[in-house]
């Protein structure tokens, strides 16, 4: 029993998706790969989403599954792990050892009905500025399909 | 800032006053002591913040919490407030962050002074240790100030820190030393090259300066290992347990006896202490 | 095959011969509760204290969780020697056993595994709910393992095994321990064929939102006494993640989006350690249906990974090593 | 007899009238509503099914008082702000046993003390409080070893008994009594027999319950502390929260802030002392660093400290923490003389 109804405090569920909303995107990318793949996007100027916040992290290997619940809480919409890939990684083998554990996460959230939008992972190279734009451009098109985000939530 | 709900009578015991950081002093070799001068925002906020030595009081720092931390000033001098704050948790790291001018919240005074009527008319000794010290500066800064220091007879004050660079209030330790009213022994664990004083444990000190125990009391504050060893020598020194008063410190959240979480035994240190005499103590659960 | 009336005696015979003969210091097993359905936990630490022991399906809690706690160092006088000590454990517990010797909370040469044989152990709610209101005054288990009830108005019940076990043990493919020092009775046999999740696929196959629906009002139960994860073995962390300050994950309060952080991470982190016991939904006052989540994990570890808790000490854990082939088809490409 | 003039007496058939015109008058209608096999306390709108036929509710009714998640202050950017959503309104509480009920005067020893907790007394002034008469405790009950009784009247407004084809309601305080006249015209005096009858009733579930002789047990812990007593449950428990969150004296809470973003507020939550991390200093010395200590603490607290404190024990026999414990840690086995 609780006197403040726990339901109040998740938002009403949007059927409509307001028309100027930006998603926010949280990409944590790989110091050695992903993070140079997008440097490399910017300098060789490839356009891609501006709705992207970078968090650069030493190794996909370093992602704690609790950063990503942690931001889907605090009203990120859509988040992208982006490391090295498999057999590239600086620390030889951080990005396999992360595999297991986002493939695990990947079906986690979907299980509990989290849209499989909101969470990706990629491989993106130092070389592959393009590639680094074309994901995103996937992940903000996806996350934009789905709308802002509601479940997990937290409103103070 | 007021925030008091109109119809209610009563005064919110959570919601703290606001003060500014007038300044921020760095006490120790180590950074990690940092004493904060507050200054009350409002001054009726002021007039009703009446507190004495041994007190403390809850900081706030809205978004990181609260912590208590016993007043380092002294009622004797207007117009701030002093706390002196070690570098540990959350609240603490945040208000070492601090910049001086920033608001924060101060809610108390909570819990219970030295027993100043007892002292009155007697021989005072203070035995000090590391930054417990806070609240023993309140107690000297009390009973030097002119209106008081005849209320009290000879005050002894021992004081140890681990390293030279450790001690603080170093400016009014000089004062001090230098002050016929108040009979100082400063010690070291360990000096340096530049320490010409004492070096020794508090307890050892302590016995080598052997304060007569006639119509004295012993005020205690330190580490819990000193306190182990403070109180043999104080008992040896004929000190009877009732005239020994330690102050504590344990984990609390509210300062007024309701949440539940400082109590030793039947007591909540956070109103009924922290200032505990030893005779209290024997009869309470080691639990502290 | 069943040998119930006979496994206590069994087991306490053991026992005393391992205090005689000075091989344990401590045993963890279960005796008679206070309550009719409800036998409990107990340390035995000298051979006066086995004739208490018993073992039948009321010995619901998985023991394991009581290892780490024995073995930590901290707060032990100077001197201090880690005790040998004896566990009581079904298949379940000793597949925890496993775990957290696999995880270095307790000591393999310190562990004397004492494996029972069990076909099952009984769910207090369903016998609640089949006694429908009524008051068992005490509680027997029948040669063919129905229970029998003696009802504070005089009348007395017999709820057959079917309808009085535990879901978890339905379809429990270990009901003996993968891993034993000494076994009490007989070993039951091999069931490790019997792996179904259909339960699991069952909710797989709904859309989303039910999904979702189902997880909000499961979690909106849920009071954060944390009983779940002091009950489950393999939640050994000194300090959990919903407890840390610096960094802080989550905030304290019981609203919606704290709790789904609290289950969403708590379960995440038994992937590759839960054995499936139940000891979380048997512990979970408001009822909550852990099992549907916690099941996830353990169906995916196997399914991915070719992985299953506990039923070797040599098998790395699944999330601390990888192989080159392992799946990556959840990887979004351009 | 003076009982006798003041008690009251309703119909059944009445009740819902009762139970519309306290809604219409502008309270909120807590009551019970049955989940299951299980009684729960939730707020009710006007209807007239209301059956007082269950044993006892799943949780205490300590939430509506000292919530579990409770906002002290609200803030943004650092500076509290005020908050709108001060006021509860006024409530009916309905059907809680006596022994919760008397769990509501225990916490107000602790929370109406100098300083009040200004968010507990606001809800407590607020909230007329009827329990209802126990007729058949649990087989964890004992109510009547801790001074309690089914019909205990301590932490009540009116007490309500069912008899059966009407309901008795007794006025405990003058707030019980002027609420009970505002709705004078759905009562009528109580009969002799109807009182009787009340008496019977309480006495057949008093005679169901296990009797312990108590005398003297805050001194009898007290000398207990070091004792082994305390080993045999420590042992076994698992350190959650369950006994405190289900005891309806427990009372312990912790403060914490949170922050999103901008704005931010001071969260007060239930806690237990029966968590590790409960006295944990910031330093990392811990008062009571292992269960045998916390288990102590609870026992302790409940009956010893809070004799010398309020004189009064703090447990009230209602027996949730036995019937919930995981581990089977039995309450009355260490209460016991």
């Amino acid at each position: 029993m609780k006197t403040e109804n726990p339901k109040s405090e998740i938002r009403n569920p949007q059927s409509e998706i307001p028309e100027q909303w930006q998603p926010k995107i949280l990409a944590f990318l790989c110091n050695w790969c992903s993070y140079a793949g997008a440097d490399l996007a910017g300098v060789s100027r490839i356009q891609y989403p501006t709705n992207v916040r970078v968090i650069r992290v030493p190794c996909s290997g370093r992602i704690n599954p609790l950063f990503i619940f942690s931001a889907l809480r605090q009203g990120i919409d859509g988040v992208l792990v982006s490391g090295c890939h498999p057999g590239d990684c600086h620390y030889i083998s951080g990005n396999l050892v992360a595999r297991r554990k986002f493939a695990l996460l990947k079906n986690w959230l979907e299980y509990v009905g989290i849209e499989p939008e909101r969470v990706q992972f990629s491989w993106v190279s130092a070389a592959e500025g393009g590639r680094f734009a074309e994901i995103l451009q996937k992940v903000v098109d996806g996350v934009k399909q789905v709308g802002p985000i509601q479940k997990l939530t937290k409103d103070i | 800032m007021k925030t008091e709900n109109p119809q209610s009578t009563i005064r919110n015991p959570y919601i703290p006053y606001p003060v500014r950081i007038d300044k921020i002093t760095i006490e120790n070799a180590d950074r990690d002591l940092k004493t904060l001068k507050l200054v009350f925002l409002n001054k009726e906020d002021e007039e009703s913040f009446q507190y004495l030595p041994g007190q403390f009081a809850e900081l706030s720092v809205f978004g990181k919490g609260e912590s208590p931390i016993g007043i380092a000033s002294s009622p004797t001098e207007q117009g701030f407030l002093l706390f002196t704050v070690k570098r540990v948790g959350v609240l603490t790291s945040d208000l070492h962050d601090s910049e001086e001018g920033r608001i924060i919240g101060v809610r108390g005074p909570l819990g219970k002074p030295y027993p100043l009527d007892v002292m009155e008319g007697k021989n005072v000794v203070i035995v000090g240790g590391g930054f417990a010290f806070t609240t023993l500066r309140s107690t000297i800064r009390y009973i030097l100030a002119p209106q008081n220091r005849s209320r009290f007879e000879k005050v002894t004050c021992i004081y140890g820190a681990r390293s030279p660079g450790e001690l603080m209030y170093k400016e009014e330790l000089k004062e001090w030393e230098a002050n016929p009213d108040i009979d100082m022994h400063i010690t070291v664990d360990k000096g340096d090259e530049s320490w010409t004083g004492r070096e020794g444990f508090v307890p050892t000190v302590l016995k080598q300066v052997a304060p007569s125990a006639d119509n004295a009391i012993a005020l205690v504050c330190g580490p819990p290992i000193m306190l182990k060893f403070t109180f043999p020598v104080l008992l040896e020194l004929d000190f009877a347990p009732e005239m020994i008063v330690v102050s504590l410190e344990m984990r609390m959240k509210c300062g007024i006896g309701k949440c539940g979480r400082c109590n030793i035994g039947n007591t909540y240190v956070c109103k009924d202490g922290p200032v505990y005499t030893y005779r209290q103590l024997q009869s309470l659960p080691a639990e502290y | 095959m069943r040998q119930k009336t006979n496994l206590s005696d069994e087991l306490k015979w053991v026992a005393r011969k391992l205090f005689e003969e000075n091989r344990i210091d401590l045993l963890i097993g279960y005796e008679k509760g206070t309550l009719p359905l409800h036998n409990r936990p107990c340390f035995v630490s000298s051979v006066e204290g086995v004739d208490k022991l018993v073992w039948d399906s009321l010995c619901a809690n998985n023991l394991a969780t009581y290892l780490p706690r024995l073995f930590t160092r901290t707060h032990r006088p100077k001197g201090w020697k880690p005790p040998r000590v004896a566990i009581v454990a079904k298949g379940c517990d000793a597949r925890s056993v496993v775990g957290l010797i696999k995880e270095k909370q307790a000591p393999r040469e310190n562990i004397v595994i004492l494996g029972v044989p069990c076909d099952g152990v009984v769910d207090l709610r369903k016998i609640e709910d089949a006694l429908d209101g009524a008051c068992p005054v005490s509680a027997k288990v029948a040669e063919d393992g129905s229970i029998m009830l003696q009802l504070d108005s005089g009348k007395s019940v017999q709820v057959s095994r079917e309808k009085a076990l535990f879901d978890a043990c339905s379809d429990c493919p270990y009901p003996d321990a993968p891993v034993f020092d000494i076994r009490i009775g007989r070993e039951i046999g091999d069931k490790s064929a019997r792996r179904p999740f259909k339960d699991v696929e069952e909710f797989e196959a709904k859309s989303p939102e039910p999904r979702w629906k189902y997880f909000l009002e499961e979690m909106s139960k849920c009071i954060r006494c944390y009983a779940c994860r002091q009950a489950c073995p393999n939640c050994y962390c000194p300090t959990c993640f919903a407890e840390q300050t610096q960094p802080k994950w989550l905030g304290v309060g019981a609203d919606l989006p704290e709790v789904m952080y609290f289950h969403l991470g708590r379960i995440f982190h038994q992937a590759g350690r839960c054995v499936d016991c139940g000891a979380c939904v048997r512990a979970c006052p408001m009822g909550i249906d852990l099992r549907i989540f916690t099941r996830k994990m353990v169906k995916d570890v196997q399914e991915l990974f070719g992985y299953e808790a506990g039923i070797s000490l040599d098998e790395p854990p699944p999330l601390c090593t990888f192989k080159m082939e392992d799946d990556e088809s959840f990887i979004t490409e351009p | 007899m003076a009982e006798t003039i003041t008690a009251r007496a309703m119909e059944k058939k009445k009740f819902a009238d009762f139970t519309r015109a306290i809604v219409d008058n502008g309270y909120q209608l807590y009551g019970p509503a049955i989940e299951g096999r299980e009684a729960i306390i939730a707020q009710i709108a006007e209807q007239a099914d209301v059956s007082f036929d269950y044993r006892n509710f799943k949780m205490s009714p300590k939430d509506l008082f000292l919530s579990q998640s409770e906002v002290l202050c609200r803030f943004c950017r650092g500076e509290i702000v005020p908050d709108a959503a001060a006021d509860d309104g006024r409530r009916v509480l309905l059907g809680i046993r006596p022994c919760d009920a008397k769990a509501i005067s225990l916490m107000d020893k602790v929370f109406l003390q100098e300083p009040a907790d200004s968010y507990y007394k606001r809800k407590r002034d607020n909230t007329v409080v009827i329990s209802a008469v126990c007729s058949s405790p649990e087989d964890t009950c004992f109510c009547t070893s801790v001074g309690g009784s089914p019909a205990s009247t301590e932490g009540s407004d009116i007490l309500l008994t069912d008899l059966g084809e009407s309901y008795l309601l007794e006025p405990v305080t003058p707030k019980g009594e002027d609420f009970l006249n505002r709705f004078s015209s759905l009562t009528r005096n109580a009969s002799k027999n109807e009182v009787r009858e009340k008496e019977r009733i309480v006495e057949e579930a008093a005679s169901r319950m296990q009797k312990m002789d108590l005398e003297g047990i805050a001194e009898r812990f007290a000398k207990a502390f070091e004792s082994d007593l305390w080993d045999t449950p420590s042992q076994r428990c698992l350190g959650c929260g369950i006994c405190t969150y289900f005891c309806p004296t427990c009372h312990c809470f912790d403060v914490t802030d949170e922050t999103l973003h901008e704005n931010g507020r001071r969260l007060r939550t239930w806690d237990s002392c029966m968590y590790s991390l409960f006295t944990l200093h910031a330093s990392g010395h811990n008062p009571r660093p292992s269960q045998r200590e916390r288990t102590r603490q609870r026992f302790m607290h409940k009956f010893s400290y809070s004799v010398d404190n309020y004189g009064e024990l703090f447990c009230v026999g209602c027996g949730r923490c036995i019937k919930h414990c995981p581990v089977n840690i039995d309450l009355r086995e260490v209460i016991a003389p």
